[in-house]
Formats: structure tokens, C-alpha cells, sequence
């Protein structure tokens, strides 16, 4: 008998795809992490606004921290700039051929701005 | 039984000829393919310069022509009525293939392209013509792709990784073929009214060769066994240009771009050996060449290869000392850049294989074995003949390089190849489906399938301390070092009688592998028995020829002896240590013999 | 070269698509036009990133409102409205079926890809139900 | 100099879960990863498995993972991946055994998309005339194998073995930019479809894995072109 030919996640995750991969999965998890945080913030709200529910307050508690605004903020970031990059590479086809040119660009863009955003969140974090 | 099949037409193997024979043969007759690989894994997809068409794109050319350079290269033993014949389709099937999808390079006006080759002349002047058709350097890539392809549009039935193993035989006709399934090691028999062999070639014979580990000569082999005898099997080609130690090929079309090989001294040799077309000589020629080169101490560094220079500088200094021009008359100039374009496998394959860039290096090369003229005998309509009478055996078909219509005699001229196949494929298919209409299925005997299991049982079942792999080796080596591009009557001897101790040896093998599911290790013990059969009636062919022609060098005989030697070697397989041989005439018709210059 | 064409053709995965990466560059005008205007007014000096993401991409009452500076009355106006309801509609269809291609990734055809279809739908309407409802409710519009 | 193979193994005569075996052998760093593989079955254990022919990337038969990553391994040299290399079979479709997978699923997915010309107007006498440019649109395309190299590596086609793949699309693309073709609209069609382009992410997996060095991404984005712009040049 032939093996079945599922693929688990972790021998998909094994595999040398290199950066444009990785940027894939980025891009699948940050969506998702976003959607679930929308998702669960305008519930809790509408909660809180309707019944009068602790849920809303709860959960802001989470989100107002300093740890959680940095995950928020590099899903939304990467999300967003790596979108861009499949969005430009998807309309014009001939500059794929310059895929891992577009990943380092990528992440020249991505760097400097986490990298400050998070140096301001922190420091602020620290200081207030 | 489901492992009992009926089609009219069988086709083994799914080459070029193969593919091509079953496209014409199912068009009018119920056809299956059995083959031992993906269709698309053959070796046909190795063949990178071109095919040959008289179709003059860019200059005056004509079949006759094609012809004459056929019959010159082929050393005049080829059977000119069937060159005629393959250089008079040949136009007709390279624009059948076009009108089938294949991508061949394009002229400027939007014609075919096409460039110069070993061998191939206008008669006229004696300058090289441009008649080799092409898809950048994977001609034979692009034929066996579009013909798949074709086969799958026209829903062919494929019966793929079934290795033949055996021809079936009932009343002197041929009534089928027996097959083990790879996957599961189960005998199936296939009940015919044709049978068209289309099993390639046999060059894992020797060390260095181009040849794919898959092209061990089952065909001639399986027909070996069952009393067919093989034709010219002491012809076979070494191509001048295989990459060093590795025996990968590097087209011909690169002396055809302008490349030119180079001996230690920097010097072009091969303006000693061919005056008139210097690098674009026949392939035995350049490869002798390239031998005495070697032996009297000018391969590189001394060792066992030279160069073939295609650097954009070497390239055009020579087309400038020989007077080279375009099609418009202008000075032939190439640039890196246009070599890219042209050779673009090439140029991966040196880069991957040897670390060698051809556009600013030089790529070392030497002789590798290539192809084999030699095969299953066949007459015009590709009816497998049996004796020196050309007595047919009615329903069994043979085409491609398996099979010696004798179109490349005793040495066969670049692109060649391709054309055989498509011309002999194309004609294998319509001749066998036609004969299929008027003949009955011959009943096939209940044990049918036993000589088949014999051999493989005996393989199976062998016990002993003998690897398999070991005896390929040594078979290699002595067959590439004493029955190779220059041989001896004590060296074929020493080789004849190696092989027959291998075959010896080859009885106390011993497999590792028991098992049924794709056992490939049982597979490739049986083509080494197929390989080692060929290797003895290859030397024993040898051995006999006293004379040297085409790409048979016999130096204890240097001369080409047409009083004595003007005709086919047919051998047969008798028992035990015994090659019978007998002789049949070549096919003359327009050219008498005359001596070989290029 | 004559020009060789043929007419567009219009699949449900085309047209899924080219709605990905339209509403994504819409996401990309709505939250720099947020983020500009929310800058200019005020949030340059109250750099907190949570607010600013607040700020950027839903620009409501509450949320305005959690930033220390009472300029409400600014943020009161039809334009803001529209912006609000457009980024949520295109985001939460963006966010929908970004889910859809992600689980459908792992689907054959047949009726589950058309429930699952069907629920991502109610899903999607019931948060764009209560979305509109906050901005009702809590949008000070 | 001396290098460690580990193969991924499985005999389902005799396993039921695959496992790995380590071998040693002396090797040259210009050998071929098929070279090494070849020795080890010929003189160490000849019950290894697994698919070739050509032996120098052109017949396609010998796609497998080395060191992770999908390759021929008849173009792969030693020094390409270091002493301590690993061979496993390709993901994605079913093992049979050790590097042997069921290729009947990928040439399905290839027969699926016309890979075949397709003309329906008596051709002429001589050649259908295309020009050189037209003849180079598809030329990246025609390079193609078949080997099952990207399309084994993409992760689309891991979630869903319905997905086309990359190889079935660069077949298709070599035929809708032919220009003497005339069934671009059909193949298309098929491509527009659940199990067709849109399935592509742009992972790019499948561009690094071809030994054919086509563009596979481009390819597929260009056809993803033709069907939003409907334009073939």
C-alpha cells in the first residue's frame, strides 16, 4: 500500500523554500491573528455597548498592553507591505522574475518602521 | 485474467519511433504503447542540434543531397534505397511535426531555422549547408514533448513502467509481447496482431557514453532470444563532444555555431584530418581524430581530452581564416549573447557539470559512446527481416535505434537520428496497422508467459557472491577500452572472452532485494543480461570485420576492404559461447563506393 | 505581431481574486487618510501606537474618545461616516474571504465548499450587523 | 572525502512507517547525488529504490528532496550540498517506495489543462510562419520536463492534491502564447476555474525548485493576465 499523500504542517514548514515562503505564511498568519483580534474586539464591544458586559473591558486590558500592541502592530504592518508586494508582483507578472529582489525590499521597508514603532511603544511603555 | 490484454497493435517502447508509430497506428488500429519509463523520460529528449530537412530556409538544398551526404557518411554501407527514401520524407515529416505544435526556432521571415551539421554539404561546392532544423539545443525534447502530447490529444492507451521482457512468437508471426508491471512485479500478457519494437539503444556498453542507464538494448535482446539475428552491431558511434570523464553530450550543433576543438598546443587539428570541412567532419572522423591527438601526447595536460572552444572571440577568428558567411554574404560573427540563445542547455549543462562557462572557457571534451547503428534487421517497410534472404516475419515492426534499416550503415551523420525515427516511426505505424486489418490474433500458447518468468526467476533465485553492479563495471571498462573508437584483433579478443567470463559470473549473482513492488534491482539485473548479450555479439561482429569502415577502426586492417567487406554482418545468438555470423549485400543504387574525404 | 485575444472571462476565483487586492489597496487609502487627518488632528502629540491604530483604522466615537482629547465635535460629520462604514464593509469582506481561501485551500469541490460559502456569509453579515450598530450606538455621528 | 547520505526509507512489504538509513561512502565533491546513490544500491544495498534515466536533467525522472529542498539529483553535485546530505521523496503525492511516488496524480493534472496544439485549420503546405518574437513569448515554457519538481513543492498543492499545479500550468502557457494555437480560450477557462490559477499564491517555491530555471511564477502570473485582460501577446 501506497503511503497517503497528505502533507503535514510540519514537513510543509521543513521544507527550504526560502523567503518568499515565509512571506507566505507571514502573510496567512498575520490575516488571520488580525481577523481573530477585529473579530473578538467588536464583539466584546458590542457586548459592552448592548448588555453592559465585562467582556469588552476584559479584553481592552489585553489590547492595551505594551506586548500585545507590538504583535497587533507587526500583523497589520506586515500584512499590509508584503499585500502591497503580491498585489504589484500580481499586476505586472513581468517583475516576478525579480521575486527575491521584492522580498529584500520588502523587508527594508518593514525593519525600519517596526523598528521605531516598537522603540516608541516600548520607551513609552517604560516610561508611563 | 485482467493480466491478459488484446490490442491490434502493440508498440514497445515511447521514444520518438515508438510515440510517432503509435500516433499513425491508432488512427486506424485499436494500439497500446508498453514502456519501461514515462513516455516523456526516453531518451529521444537527450537530442539537442536538429533533424534534417532539404527544406532550404536559408540557402539551396535538396533530398538528393541529403542523400548522397547519408550514403558518404554512412562509409557506403547503407542501403541507399532506404536512405532515398528517409532523406525523400524527411521534409514531409519535419512539417508534419510543425503542424503538430512543435516549436521549432524561427528565421526572421518566420520559417523553420536551421543550421549547418557534420557531414552536410551542398554537393555542389562541397560548403557545409544549413539543413539542420532546430529548437534552440533540445530538438529532441520538443519531438518527444509534441508527440506526447499528440498521443494524449488523440487518447493513445499507455501502458507506462511495464518493462518487456519477452516476444511472443506462434507460427512464425508475431502474436504479442510479455511484460512485468513495475509496480507490482506481475506478469501480463499482451496479444497482438503487430508488434512494432521501438526499444532504442544500447550504449550502457560502455564507460563513457551519453546514453541513459535506461537505454540498454532490451529489444534486440528479447529478439535475440527468440532467434532474430542483429544487424551491423560492430557499428557504433562515438560522438566526438561528450563532456569529459562524464560522457554528457555536447551537440554538434556547437562546431555548427562556429566552435572548433583544440589540442594541447592550442592548435585547431582538425584542418589536418578534414581540409574542406574541417570541424564539421563526420562524427567517426572526428573522433578518430581526436584519439591520435590524444595517444601522441596532445590532449590537454597530457591527459585523455581536448578542448571544444565556442568562446565568441575563437569562434569568429576561425569563421574570418575560413571565409564564413551569413546567408546574406556578410562576414558569420556571433556574440555571447546570441550563443546564449542558441545553446542555452549546453551552456547549463557545463555550468552545472563542470563549473565551465563555454562563453568565456573552453569545455573539455572527449569521445563518448552514442549510438548504435547496428539493431533488430528491418527492410524498407520496417518489416523485421530474419535471415541474410530478408525473409520477413509477417506482424513484427522495428524503427528507431533499435532497428537497422541500415540508413546510417557504417557510421551515421549528425541529426540523423531524429529523422529515422520519424520518418521509419511514422511508416512502423501505418504498415502495422495496415497489416493488423487483414491478419487474425494468433492463439496464444497457455504458457505463453514461461520463458518470460524463466529468466526472471533465475535472476530472482540466483545465488552466489557476484554483484551485478561489479560485473556492469567490468564489462564497461573492457568494451570501452578494447572495442571502443580504435580497436585491435588481440584487444577484441581479450574483450570477447572478458564478456563471456562476465556471463559466466552473471549466474552467481546475488540480489538484495526480494521483493515485488518496483523491484528495480531485479530489473536491472535483466538488462544487464540484455547488455552483456549485445556486448558479445558486438565484439564477435568486430572481430570478424577485417577492415576498417565508418565508425569501426580496425588497426591491424586501416583500409576500408570493399572487395571483401561491402555488405551487413547479420548475427544470431545460438546457445552457449556461440555468435553465429553471416553476411547479406548492401543496396546500391546510385552512388558506387569511392573514398571518403572531408 | 497580429494581436491574438479573447474575451474576458469572469470565474468566481477571478473575480474573489481581484476583489483581495482591490479592497486591499482601499485599505491602503482609508487608514493613510485616517492616519494623516488623525495626525493633524492631535495625535502627534499623543503618540500612543494603540491609539493611532485606532485612530488609523476605525475612526469612532469610543475609540476617539479613549485618547485623552475631546475633539469630538470635529470627528462629527457625514464624511467620517462614509469612512467608516466603507473600511468596515471592505474589511471585513476582505477579512472573510481571506478565511474562505485559507480553509478552502484544504477543500474539494462539492456541497462543503458551498456551506462552508454560506456560513462565512452569515458570519460576515452578522459582524457587519454589529459593526453598523456600534457606529450607531457609539459613532457620535 | 567521505559523506553521509541519510535516506528516507519505506518498503511497505516490510514497513509501516517510513524511517531513515545512513550510509557512508567515499565520494568526489563533482559527483552527482545520483552518482552516490547509484554506488550505494550497486554495492551497498540493493534494495534501494528509486526512478532514473538520463543521468544530466532532461528526462525528468529523478526529482527528489535533497537537504529539504526539491531537486534533481542528477543536478546536484556533492559540493552543491556538503558532506551530510538527505534524500527524501518528493511531497505531496503517494509513496510507493523509498524515493518512488504515484506520478499517476500529476499527470492527471497535466492532462487536464489540453496540453496538446490545437488547430483546427488545414495547415499548409509548408511550415505555419511565426515570427522569431512570437516563437520566443512561450519560449520559457516549452523547457519543461515534466519532472514534478515545483509542483511537489508548492504549498497548494500539499493542502489540496486537486489544485492543477505549477507544472500543468507552465504546459498550459506554453500553449496559449503560442501563437499558431487556438484554443486559448479553453485552457483558460479550465485555469479560471476552483482548481486553476487562483490557487497560486505567489510562494514562489515552485521558480527555485525547477532544474529548468523556467520562471514558474511569471508564467502563472501572466496567465492569470490573460484571463483579467483577455489579451494573448
Amino acid at each position: 500500500m501506497p503511503l497517503k499523500r497528505n502533507v503535514s504542517f510540519w514537513e510543509g514548514l521543513k521544507y527550504k523554500g526560502g523567503g518568499p515562503m515565509w512571506a507566505w505564511i507571514l502573510h496567512r498568519l498575520s490575516g488571520l491573528g488580525i481577523l481573530l483580534f477585529v473579530g473578538l474586539h467588536v464583539l466584546a464591544a458590542f457586548l459592552t455597548a448592548q448588555f453592559g458586559s465585562d467582556a469588552g473591558i476584559a479584553i481592552n486590558v489585553v489590547y492595551e498592553s505594551w506586548a500585545f500592541q507590538i504583535i497587533v502592530y507587526f500583523s497589520i504592518l506586515f500584512h499590509a507591505i508584503n499585500g502591497l508586494r503580491v498585489i504589484v508582483l500580481d499586476f505586472w507578472p513581468a517583475l516576478l522574475e525579480y521575486e527575491r529582489e521584492a522580498i529584500w525590499a520588502e523587508w527594508s521597508v518593514i525593519v525600519p518602521i517596526f523598528g521605531l514603532a516598537t522603540y516608541i511603544i516600548i520607551t513609552k511603555a517604560l516610561g508611563g | 485474467m485482467s493480466n491478459q490484454h488484446q490490442y491490434e497493435v502493440l508498440v514497445v517502447g515511447a521514444g520518438g519511433a515508438g510515440l510517432m508509430a503509435a500516433l499513425y497506428a491508432s488512427r486506424s488500429a485499436n494500439t497500446a504503447v508498453i514502456s519501461k519509463l514515462y513516455p516523456t523520460r526516453s531518451h529521444t529528449g537527450t537530442a539537442q542540434g536538429g533533424i534534417s530537412a532539404a527544406i532550404g530556409n536559408y540557402e539551396e538544398d535538396r533530398p538528393e543531397w541529403h542523400t548522397y551526404d547519408t550514403v558518404k557518411g554512412s562509409d557506403y554501407l547503407a542501403d541507399q534505397d532506404t536512405v532515398e527514401f528517409m532523406c525523400n520524407e524527411s521534409p514531409e515529416a519535419v512539417y508534419e511535426l510543425e503542424h503538430m505544435g512543435l516549436p521549432f526556432s524561427r528565421t526572421p521571415e518566420g520559417k523553420i531555422a536551421q543550421r549547418p551539421f557534420g557531414g552536410h554539404t551542398n554537393n555542389e561546392t562541397g560548403k557545409p549547408v544549413r539543413r539542420a532544423c532546430y529548437a534552440a539545443d533540445r530538438t529532441g525534447h520538443m519531438i518527444l514533448q509534441t508527440l506526447y502530447q499528440q498521443c494524449i490529444k488523440n487518447k493513445v492507451t499507455f501502458y507506462d513502467e511495464f518493462q518487456v521482457v519477452d516476444l511472443l512468437v506462434v507460427n512464425g508471426k508475431a502474436a504479442g509481447v510479455v511484460a512485468i508491471e513495475l509496480a507490482t512485479s506481475e506478469i501480463h500478457v499482451f496479444q497482438a496482431k503487430a508488434v512494432i519494437f521501438a526499444t532504442g539503444g544500447h550504449g550502457r556498453i560502455w564507460e563513457i557514453t551519453s546514453n541513459a542507464y535506461a537505454n540498454t538494448g532490451d529489444g534486440i535482446a528479447i529478439a535475440l532470444r527468440r532467434g532474430i539475428p542483429a544487424e551491423d552491431m560492430e557499428f557504433f558511434q562515438f560522438h566526438p563532444t561528450g563532456i569529459y570523464r562524464l560522457g554528457i553530450l555536447i551537440t554538434e550543433g556547437v562546431r555548427g555555431e562556429g566552435g572548433v576543438l583544440i589540442n594541447d598546443k592550442g592548435e585547431r587539428f582538425m584542418d589536418r584530418y578534414a581540409p574542406h570541412v574541417k570541424d564539421l567532419a563526420s562524427r567517426d572522423v572526428v573522433s578518430r581524430a581526436e584519439y591520435i591527438e590524444m595517444r601522441d601526447g596532445r590532449g590537454i595536460g597530457g591527459k585523455r581530452y581536448l578542448y571544444l572552444d565556442a568562446r565568441p572571440e575563437t569562434i569568429n577568428k576561425y569563421a574570418a581564416i575560413d571565409g564564413r558567411t551569413n546567408p546574406d554574404g556578410t562576414p558569420y560573427t556571433i556574440t555571447g549573447e546570441e550563443l546564449l540563445k542558441k545553446l542555452p542547455d549546453i551552456i547549463d549543462f557545463c555550468r552545472t557539470y563542470l563549473g565551465v562557462d563555454p562563453v568565456t572557457q573552453p569545455m573539455p571534451v572527449q569521445p563518448t559512446a552514442h549510438y548504435a547503428m547496428g539493431g533488430i534487421p528491418t527492410n524498407i517497410r520496417t518489416e523485421v527481416v530474419i535471415d541474410e534472404n530478408n525473409t520477413v516475419m509477417p506482424g513484427l515492426y522495428a524503427a528507431g535505434e533499435c532497428a537497422c534499416v541500415s540508413v546510417h550503415g557504417g557510421n551515421r551523420l549528425g541529426t540523423n537520428s531524429l529523422v529515422d525515427l520519424v520518418v521509419f516511426g511514422k511508416h512502423a505505424g501505418i504498415n502495422a496497422a495496415e497489416y493488423a486489418r487483414g491478419a487474425d490474433f494468433e492463439p496464444l500458447p497457455a504458457d505463453a508467459a514461461d520463458f518470460a518468468r524463466q529468466q526472471l526467476d533465475a535472476i530472482r533465485h540466483s545465488k552466489g557472491d557476484e554483484k551485478v553492479y561489479q560485473i556492469g563495471i567490468e564489462m564497461k571498462q573492457v568494451m570501452f577500452d578494447h572495442v571502443g573508437v580504435f580497436r585491435t584483433e588481440e584487444g577484441m579478443a581479450q574483450a570477447l572472452a572478458k564478456i563471456r567470463e562476465l556471463k559466466e559470473r552473471f549466474k552467481h549473482i546475488q540480489l538484495d532485494d526480494s521483493g515485488t513492488i518496483f523491484n528495480t534491482e531485479l530489473l536491472s539485473a535483466w538488462e544487464l543480461s540484455n547488455l552483456l548479450d549485445l556486448a558479445e555479439i558486438t565484439a564477435a561482429s568486430a572481430l570478424a570485420r577485417k577492415e576498417s569502415r565508418g565508425a569501426h577502426a580496425n588497426e591491424d586492417y586501416p583500409k576500408r576492404d570493399d572487395v571483401n567487406w561491402l555488405k551487413h554482418t547479420l548475427a544470431w545468438l545460438r546457445g552457449k559461447d556461440n555468435v553465429e555470423l553471416r553476411y547479406k549485400p548492401v543496396v546500391i543504387t546510385k552512388y558506387q563506393p569511392k573514398e571518403r574525404v572531408y | 505581431m497580429r494581436a491574438r485575444s479573447i474575451p474576458k472571462i469572469f470565474s468566481f476565483e477571478y473575480i474573489m481574486w481581484l476583489f483581495m487586492r482591490i479592497s486591499g489597496l482601499a485599505m491602503y487609502v482609508f487608514a493613510l487618510t485616517g492616519l494623516t487627518i488623525a495626525l493633524i488632528m492631535g495625535a502627534r502629540t499623543q503618540m500612543d501606537m494603540g491609539t493611532l491604530l485606532r485612530w488609523t483604522f476605525f475612526p469612532i466615537g469610543t475609540h476617539v474618545t479613549s485618547s485623552d482629547i475631546l475633539v469630538l465635535e470635529q470627528w462629527i460629520n457625514p464624511f467620517w461616516s462614509i469612512m467608516q462604514y466603507l473600511t468596515i464593509i471592505f474589511a471585513t469582506m476582505h477579512g472573510t474571504n481571506g478565511l474562505r481561501m485559507v480553509i478552502e485551500d484544504y477543500m474539494d469541490a462539492g456541497w462543503g465548499v458551498h456551506v462552508l460559502r454560506g456560513l462565512l456569509l452569515i458570519a460576515w453579515l452578522f459582524m457587519l450587523l454589529v459593526a453598523f450598530n456600534l457606529i450607531q450606538t457609539t459613532g457620535a455621528v | 572525502m567521505q559523506v553521509t547520505l541519510k535516506v528516507y526509507r519505506y518498503n511497505p512489504e516490510k514497513d509501516k512507517k517510513p524511517h531513515y538509513d545512513t550510509f557512508t561512502l567515499e565520494a568526489d565533491p563533482t559527483e552527482r547525488v545520483l552518482d552516490l546513490m547509484e554506488r550505494i544500491k550497486g554495492l551497498q544495498d540493493g534494495t534501494l529504490t528509486f526512478r532514473r534515466s538520463c543521468a544530466h536533467g532532461i528526462c525528468g525522472s529523478d526529482a527528489m528532496r535533497i537537504n529539504g529542498m526539491n531537486r534533481l539529483a542528477c543536478k546536484t553535485l556533492v559540493q552543491d550540498v556538503g558532506k551530510k546530505i538527505t534524500v527524501e521523496p518528493i511531497l505531496g503525492l503517494p509513496v510507493i517506495k523509498d524515493m518512488i511516488v504515484d506520478m499517476e496524480p500529476f499527470f492527471e493534472s497535466y492532462r487536464s489543462v489540453m496540453p496538446y496544439f490545437i488547430n483546427n485549420d488545414p495547415p499548409p503546405n509548408g511550415e505555419r510562419l511565426q515570427s522569431p518574437e512570437e516563437r520566443e513569448r512561450f519560449d520559457d515554457t516549452t523547457k519543461c520536463i515534466l519532472c514534478a519538481a515545483c509542483t511537489t513543492s508548492c504549498p497548494s498543492f500539499w493542502a489540496n492534491g486537486k489544485y492543477v499545479g505549477p507544472s500543468a500550468i507552465v504546459n498550459a502557457h506554453r500553449f496559449i502564447f503560442d501563437s499558431r494555437d487556438q484554443a486559448a480560450k479553453e485552457r483558460l477557462e479550465i485555469l479560471a476555474g476552483q482548481f486553476g490559477v487562483y490557487r497560486c499564491r505567489t510562494i514562489f517555491n515552485c521558480t527555485l525548485a525547477c532544474p529548468r530555471d523556467i520562471q514558474i511564477t511569471k508564467a502563472i502570473g501572466e496567465v492569470k493576465e490573460a484571463i483579467a485582460t483577455g489579451k494573448l501577446d
